[in-house]
């Protein structure tokens, strides 16, 4: 059973990527990324299962907590002029 | 595995770098996953912290300071080629001889570890190996290590000196309204987070001994959550709560507390670096040791990581705040 | 007792995966970047507090337990943080919805920025 | 076969992927991101020479016997926090050469030089 899990997990995280590479905008990447975080943290809580050593799960906790900032960071530089896509329409920016 | 290698090669292809950087991303979270599966926890908390978080979020703001298009001259990739297929060809060829991995008498295998394995729980009753290795056998590869990233902070300290941001404390004012207004979600959600992350941070810390993790993890997690608080609120209110020759001080300080350790074990008749001496009990001594080496080292961590996010960030600000003088 | 534990488990680990799995195919199949928000935030967030459920069902340890809970509140707390904020963010850039008229565009950012 | 040295032979893979973007890509960034892939490589490397079959991650506990190798551990635990120390200088390197001469790719940057001379 938890072997199909992961399985399942690895199939999810395959798709992320081929999003994350085929990704037509910026904010299709972010959302590959995070939800490859959140795979990843399920991904090791089941390995360490599957292993049977436990101690495993601070790992997960660390990965949730940095995909948070990670993502966070990414949107709160993603506002700044350069980033704008060219194709983009330009609005004025308050930042 | 495989995996890695696509998103390697998609790099190589992409021209948009912040869609460069994402990939990076997510090839550090990969790697670090990869990690795990080989056994390595320790490694996979750091990589994780590190390769996944800091690294990117450094990236991205060097991009937002020089631009995010690559041009899409390359210099003769037909000869680049070349070449790195023969480098490849003839690295795959020393592959052969190299022992399968997971084999239980390579050399790699019967060399020291052995030594480590059986004999730290007597000698420095430390149940984490890795830890014991590092901070105990191998302290003095340590101490150099903790050097050269207090070298790489004053490195980024002369090499981007702060900008004076001429705004005034109004303009300031109004910009906190206004990002209040838009993140405040984000804002409120992190604010409850925060101080779990700094619990966190000194868990792995402290827990060191018994489970994956140190003073590198530990300061790299305890500086992510100082950068998330930048992020979100602002740099000047970032700087007003950690200040920055505080920050130096401590960063100084953590080298200074393993040089001294080292010193105090080297005056009570010791090697430089050998805890026993510090206590009556040569174990209690070696956890002394540890202790108070790993604290040296996640105060040298945490805040040269904070220093090297601050100059980045403050670069990028103070640049724009020129700009919006020039267009004024 | 413990079979009735081990079935409860394997369900809920079965849940999780086939959520997961259409998450994943939400998010190669959907059109534009909202839906696909939409796809990967519903699902994730259950998805991964059953898997996550079901591992707490397996350990005995208490600690264990502990830390599972922790995770999951953190991914409850973080993932409808992270699908806001990206919303939000693709939403003041200016990206537009692609599908169907005007009226339906309105209701549909807004129904995936929540 | 096949399986014993597919890890070695994806490290050669990712080695040279990174070394080839360090010398045919002129932007600054994309080096260093390419740095970046050849340094975890080198780390994957060493993690997989670790690994021992049947054994676990070494920290000790009751009843297990066979520990992974934790002495690669050590040092790649170490290089990684290096590693993102001198990205982070060399990070600034570029912000710096971005303002000094007003682009990251090293053929603009050396007309400039050319034309100082």
């Amino acid at each position: 059973m938890l072997i199909g899990a992961t399985l399942a997990v690895f199939v999810v995280m395959t798709l992320a990527i081929i999003r994350g590479i085929m990704g037509s905008s910026l904010y299709d990447r972010i959302l590959a990324v995070n939800m490859f975080g959140t795979k990843t943290v399920l991904l090791i809580a089941l390995l360490g299962f599957i292993m049977g050593r436990p101690e495993f799960l601070d790992i997960a906790i660390v990965y949730a907590l940095i995909n948070f900032i990670t993502v966070i960071g990414v949107l709160r530089y993603s506002d700044s002029a350069a980033f704008k896509q060219p194709a983009e329409e330009k609005r004025p920016e308050e930042l | 595995m495989t995996f890695l290698v696509g998103i390697a090669i998609a790099i190589v292809w992409m021209k948009d770098l912040i869609a460069v950087v994402m990939l990076a991303g997510i090839y550090g979270l990969l790697s670090a996953s990869f990690f795990v599966a080989m056994d390595a926890v320790d490694v996979a908390f750091t990589e994780a912290s590190v390769g996944a978080g800091i690294s990117t979020l450094l990236m991205l703001v060097a991009i937002t300071i020089t631009g995010r298009s690559e041009q899409t001259t390359r210099h003769k990739p037909a000869l680049a080629f070349f070449v790195v297929v023969i480098t490849g060809g003839l690295l795959i060829y020393g592959t052969i001889d190299m022992p399968y991995v997971g084999a239980v008498d390579a050399p790699i295998q019967v060399h020291v570890a052995p030594r480590y394995i059986n004999d730290s729980m007597q000698e420095v009753g430390v149940p984490n190996i890795v830890t014991s290795v590092l901070a105990s056998y191998r302290g003095f590869d340590t101490f150099g290590e903790a050097v050269v990233i207090f070298t790489a902070g004053i490195g980024v300290l002369t090499l981007l000196p702060m900008v004076r941001s001429r705004k005034s404390d109004e303009a300031i004012e109004s910009l906190n309204e206004s990002m209040h207004e838009r993140h405040m979600v984000v804002r409120i959600v992190a604010k409850i987070l925060i101080p779990f992350i700094l619990l966190f941070a000194l868990y792995v810390q402290f827990h060191g001994d018994y489970g994956p993790g140190g003073g590198f993890q530990a300061g790299v997690i305890f500086a992510a959550a100082i950068i998330l608080y930048a992020i979100l609120f602002g740099l000047p209110a970032a700087r007003r709560v950690i200040n920055q020759s505080f920050i130096q001080f401590v960063a100084a300080f953590g080298v200074l507390l393993y040089g001294s350790v080292g010193l105090v074990s080297l005056l009570n008749g010791g090697n430089f670096l050998d805890y026993s001496v510090l206590s009556a009990d040569p174990i209690a001594g070696q956890h002394l040791g540890i202790l108070l080496i790993e604290l040296g080292v996640g105060c040298t961590v945490t805040s040269v990581m904070v220093i090297i996010f601050f100059h980045f960030a403050g670069r990028k600000e103070g640049k724009q705040s020129m700009k919006e003088e020039e267009t004024r | 007792m413990d079979v009735a534990i081990e079935i409860t488990s394997a369900i809920c680990l079965l849940i999780g995966s086939f959520l997961c799995i259409s998450g994943g195919v939400g998010i190669l199949r959907f059109p534009d970047f909202y839906t696909r928000m939409h796809a990967v935030g519903v699902t994730d967030t259950l998805g991964a507090g059953m898997i996550l459920i079901g591992l707490m069902l397996q350990s005995q340890d208490i600690l264990v337990i502990a830390k599972l809970v922790m995770i999951l509140l953190m991914l409850l707390f973080i993932n409808p943080t992270a699908s806001h904020a990206l919303a939000k963010a693709a939403i003041h850039n200016g990206l537009k919805p692609v599908l169907g008229n005007k009226e339906r565009n309105n209701t549909e950012s807004e129904s995936s920025s929540r | 076969m096949v399986i014993g040295l597919y890890n070695y032979w994806i490290v050669v893979a990712l080695m040279m992927i990174g070394f080839y973007i360090v010398i045919a890509h002129g932007n600054l960034i994309k080096k260093i991101v390419g740095l970046t892939i050849f340094q975890t490589s080198v780390f994957i490397f060493y993690i997989s020479m670790a690994k021992v079959d049947g054994g676990t991650a070494p920290i000790l506990a009751d009843g297990i016997e066979r520990f992974s190798n934790p002495l690669p551990h050590v040092l790649i635990l170490t290089a990684i926090v290096v590693g993102i120390a001198t990205t982070a200088l060399a990070l600034a390197l570029t912000v710096r050469i971005k303002e000094a001469y007003g682009s990251i790719e090293e053929e603009h940057i050396q007309e400039k030089d050319n034309q100082a001379c």
